[in-house]
């Protein structure tokens, strides 16, 4: 499995005459944690949506990673305002677990996330924060063998960002899933990501791909 | 008679029930409906072996509506209406008139005859329909250019007496039942003239013109002669009942589901015009209504003249 | 719990005695609007109206009246309300059947009420014909409102739904579902109120035997405006506390809205 | 600009065939039905509709009818509609407005139709009666709607124009039109229709010279079922094109969405 | 103006029977950046959303900052949809500029912030740092004494930040605001804040107020 590669080859994407991506071509390795960094507004969350089959692209022989089945912490938090968090959490579970399973890992996330005491709380009762983290705990608790992070950290203050990534390093070695990762922040990336791929341009291209031992922060500073 | 046989096979398994035949009669609420309202409340036998229904249906619609579904067996009906049953189903003809036209001209203005309608706001009902039609052809046989009369429609007389009682009218033509209640609210309300009296001066016509028409289902007429006959004498009477004992119609219509108040029907009965005349006394002035209909509006008729075939006449 | 209602204002005390005070100005104005008219075919006074009020409930077919008229404009308004939820959920799933349906729709919309008597009359028979109209007017009223609540629902949330493979039954029970909600309910009393009305129209017509439009007819004929005045006195009884009745329902819909 | 419209799939060409096709099919249905039953009062063929159509058209009045109804529909449409947005606007704003419009609106919601014809004859002209019906009966839904709509904006929105101290009437023109107008559009054919339909009601009962309901009167009693088919027909082209018109008016309105 | 202080006491605050605030007392510099920080929930954006008089605190004698006149960049970016980026950005100006100022300045902010080619894009077409981008300028480009910062840079790369954070500094010296910044990302505070307050605990007190000059990053990482 170690060597696999996931390829995404010749995809083109543009919305009316703004062109996103010209014949893009990457490879992400497979479960590992390949992180992504770039301008903003230069194309990372379109790749994501392209690659889990959520925007349609405009190449013809182009294959999603859809049915490996995904985990998608979303940009913005899409939590459903009118259920509570066990409710928006349980709702995208649809009988994945047995019920005291889903119980005891529910309450193992949250309690890891630190929000074990909004349970009941309805979205718009909670702050930034702690909705992005329910956001985290949804995309992390739904099995799946690739997981997509749209800058999963951001509005979570140091100390719960630093559990919940030290979590998120021993999940991933134990449970061996793909991650794509997408951050604008360089430590975040330094810290969980196996390989960092700079995107940029207009249409965007790799810019570089570097290796987390090889790394060094002002170098990828200066490629964004 | 055919039918009896049949009952007699179903009865083998319950000997004591007699089943009667069935025949179903429907009449318009309002004056149709009064001029039935003895035998209804009363369900005299006609003959042995039938058992009568009586309904009142609350519009002319609903009324309509079932006689166009072929439901009931003998119905009162506006004469025009029977002559679209005809043309339309086939299956009824006129076996008599009820009642001949109740419409009056009223006004609170000091006017004597129908020339002096000219300029003046005139309420009348159901524009393009069989009042207004006759309406209009007197006016027409009498030389008065409708056009310069500013006539104002509603659907229904129950549309048309709180304009004239709030004096949003002055002069209307206007029918029994509703304008003796109208003439209750608003006292100053005098009659002018009766349309049917204008109507025997236009059509040279001893009765004048027939507003409701008793039809029966052809078959059932052919198949039940002598029930047939002796339910006209009975609706004679209960039509000559109505007229004399004006004290008990009111009360009669109410049970039986007129909904115009007792004391009001008592008051209409004067000029409500109830008679019962067999078709064969009256196939002139059918003919002649109906071809003033025509002239009008064809589709008031079911499209086209019906011929003679439409009177139940013995031949 | 103030802050999780609808409108922060329903049901707080203060409210109450302001619909009070309307409803007190109102009566108010209408006595003194009667008693300067002063005819009682134009505007009866209350005292009037109040009389045929008690003569209306002490008739013995009363209750059966409004009970049958109710029940046929409960009848037909849940039976336009579920067909409304399916047509609207099928139709936003499937763009054939939706264009399918819309002909049908501005059919079944265009036609006008009497008409739509006068046939429902032909076709079924007196006691149904209400009630069919009933359903025929308000569906494509809250069709129209199903299918824009579902079309109007946060892409975002639909994309989400999506990605985590949420079966059908899953997106129908927690996103259509309540987005539909939210948006009928806030037209719910207005469509429940034309039901209501569409019914005794239908009534009026067709004349079952029993039914608050067969009663209306009658005063109708009679030019009793005091009678007139006191049905609709009713009517307005009937729809408040209908709509009472939906409140209590629906309040807990909304406990997730600050 | 295909992602840019209301719902996907308006307007596009395959839409439009399916929709012909639903309507052929349709019309299949019903010549085939009409042949089977065989009898012109329960439903007449096709071809029988059309002759009475072209009658109808024929006739020289019929230009007059079908103006004078559209006007009167028209007409009463914007004032229910406008009255709507203000009433909604200000009922939004000031909950004692709120509260006092409440009983005057569980009243004009709930008095039948033909009861309201009555009263409109009595109390205004019989030329204005059809239109104050209209005005009536299609002004608590719209009422409801605009209410619904400005309370369900994001609540963040209406804090952050707070803060800025928008003026009310950028508030206005910004957010609370845009957010009614999303709301109203999914709503606003149903409810024209509803318009429509009234009005015709209306004209049915008061009779003025032109207009559609008086001539649908005429068919309905002399029970000619073709007529009032052709009327139908011709009710449904009419809110057709109505709507077409109403779809390329608010096209431009949703350009933000995708 | 140099020693005026913003002095916040005895405030009140909760939802249902959460105690978020229980006589809390602040002082804030005026006509300097005070920066915010502590753990996610701990109640920064409610304090901010009091001081701007936007909720409503339970205590009698409160007042709040509203009249001072406030320009906020609001944790979620509150953009109109239905308003493209010019509109979003007038739509809070009203008359606050004469025409051709407002054009000017409207045209150097966006293009400052790096998204002067997106002006007539509608919200939904934007990236996430795009939009929050928009949602800096219209706080930055309305004439106000304070301005009120909740997490301004999440989702923005770090150059398009690190231009802003300039463009920001030169503005507050020239333009005398008194600025409330909360953020999780300490080099941020860093480099931004003239005195770092921590918040924490529940109900949420200050556990320290730090000045620029004698910060150093681990020792508030410790705090919060
Ligand atoms: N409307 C509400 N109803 C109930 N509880 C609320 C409501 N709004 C906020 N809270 C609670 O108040 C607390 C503080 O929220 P606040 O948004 O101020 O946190 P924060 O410090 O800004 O966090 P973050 O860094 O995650 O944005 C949270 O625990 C939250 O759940
Ligand atoms: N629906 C849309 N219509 C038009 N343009 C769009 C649409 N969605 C995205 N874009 C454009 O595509 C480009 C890439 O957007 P994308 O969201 O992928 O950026 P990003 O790299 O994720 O940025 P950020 O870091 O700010 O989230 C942007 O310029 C954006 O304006
Ligand atoms: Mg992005
Ligand atoms: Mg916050």
């Amino acid at each position: 499995m170690e060597e696999i590669k996931l390829r995404i080859k010749n995809m083109n994407k543009k919305y009316n005459d703004n062109i996103i991506f010209d014949n893009f071509d990457i490879e992400f390795d497979v479960n590992k944690v390949n992180c992504i960094v770039g301008k903003s507004g230069c194309g990372k969350s379109t790749l994501l949506n392209i690659v889990s089959g959520i925007v349609k692209n405009d190449s013809e022989d182009f294959k999603t990673m859809e049915d490996l089945g995904i985990s998608y912490i979303f940009q913005e938090d899409r939590l459903i305002e009118w259920l509570n968090v066990e409710e928006n959490i349980k709702f995208v579970l649809d009988k994945k677990y047995k019920k005291e399973v889903l119980e005891r890992k529910l309450q193992d996330y949250l309690d890891l996330a630190g929000i074990i005491q909004y349970k009941k709380y309805y979205p718009q009762m909670l702050s930034g924060g702690i909705r992005q983290r329910v956001n985290i705990v949804r995309a992390l608790i739904y099995p799946s063998k690739v997981i997509i992070m749209d800058e999963p950290f951001k509005s979570i203050d140091i100390k719960n960002k630093n559990i919940i990534m030290e979590k998120l390093k021993y999940i991933l070695k134990k449970e061996v899933r793909t991650v794509l990762f997408v951050t604008h922040d360089i430590d975040e990336a330094l810290f969980i990501a196996d390989k960092i791929y700079v995107l940029g341009g207009s249409p965007v291209k790799v810019k570089g791909v570097l290796d987390n031992n090889s790394i060094d922060k002002n170098a990828i500073t200066d490629l964004i | 008679s055919q039918n009896a046989i049949t009952n007699n096979k179903k009865s083998n398994s319950d000997k004591l029930a007699i089943v009667n035949k069935e025949v179903m009669i429907s009449a318009p609420d309002g004056l149709p409906a009064i001029a039935i309202s003895k035998l209804a409340k009363e369900k005299p036998i006609i003959k042995d072996g039938y058992e009568v229904t009586y309904s009142v249906e609350a519009t002319s619609e609903s009324l309509s509506t079932t006689v166009m579904k072929e439901e009931p067996d003998i119905a009162i009906v506006p004469s025009n209406m029977a002559a679209i049953a005809y043309n339309k189903t086939s299956s009824y003809k006129i076996a008599g008139t009820v009642g001949m036209g109740s419409f009056y001209l009223v006004s609170t203005e000091d006017i004597n005859d129908f020339n002096e309608l000219v300029g003046k706001k005139v309420g009348n009902t159901g524009k393009s329909l069989t009042p207004d039609i006759t309406v209009q052809t007197v006016l027409k046989e009498k030389g008065i250019n409708v056009d310069d009369i500013d006539f104002n429609y509603v659907n229904s007389a129950s549309e048309l007496v709180p304009l004239l009682v709030t004096d949003k009218l002055n002069t209307a033509f206007v029918p029994e039942p509703a304008l003796s209640a109208l003439m209750e609210k608003n006292k100053d309300i005098k009659i002018i003239k009766s349309l049917n009296d204008g109507w025997k001066e236009v059509a040279n016509s001893k009765q004048g013109y027939p507003q409701s028409t008793i039809i029966i289902k052809s078959d059932f007429a052919e198949n039940n002669q002598e029930f047939v006959e002796a339910f006209l004498g009975q609706l004679s009477n209960s039509i000559d009942w109505a007229n004399d004992s004006t004290n008990n119609a009111g009360e009669y219509a109410k049970e039986i589901g007129v909904t115009t108040d007792p004391n009001i029907i008592n008051k209409s009965m004067e000029r409500a015009n109830l008679k019962f005349i067999s078709v064969k006394d009256m196939i002139e002035d059918y003919n002649s209504y109906y071809q003033k209909l025509y002239n009008f509006d064809p589709k008031t008729v079911g499209g086209t003249l019906p011929d003679e075939g439409i009177y139940l006449v013995e031949e | 719990m103030k802050e999780f209602t609808l409108l922060k204002s329903r049901g707080s005390r203060s409210d109450k005695l302001e619909v009070a005070l309307s409803c007190v100005i109102l009566l108010f104005l209408w006595q003194i609007i009667a008693w300067k008219i002063n005819n009682e075919i134009y505007l009866p006074t209350i005292g009037q109206v109040l009389s045929s009020i008690l003569e209306i409930i002490k008739a013995d077919k009363f209750y059966m009246d409004i009970i049958l008229s109710i029940g046929r404009c409960i009848f037909s308004f849940i039976i336009a309300l579920i067909l409304s939820m399916i047509f609207g959920i099928v139709a936003y799933l499937s763009r054939g059947f939706r264009n399918f349906l819309r002909p049908i729709n501005a059919l079944a919309s265009s036609i006008p009420t009497m008409v739509l008597v006068v046939l429902a009359l032909i076709w079924f028979d007196k006691d149904n014909a209400p009630f069919i109209v009933g359903i025929a007017i308000v569906f494509p009223i809250l069709y129209d409102s199903v299918l824009g609540a579902i079309t109007n629902i946060d892409k975002n949330i639909l994309e989400m739904a999506k990605l985590y493979n949420i079966s059908l039954r899953g997106k129908i029970l927690n996103i259509y579902l309540p987005a539909i909600k939210l948006r009928l309910a806030s037209i719910l009393l207005s469509s429940f109120s034309l039901a209501l009305k569409v019914i005794i129209a239908g009534e009026v017509h067709g004349q079952p035997n029993y039914g608050i439009g067969t009663r209306i007819q009658i005063e109708k004929v009679n030019f009793n405006t005091s009678g007139i005045f006191a049905w609709i006195v009713i009517i307005l009884i009937i729809s408040v506390i209908l709509d009472v009745v939906q409140k209590v329902m629906l309040r807990r819909s909304f406990i997730w809205k600050r």
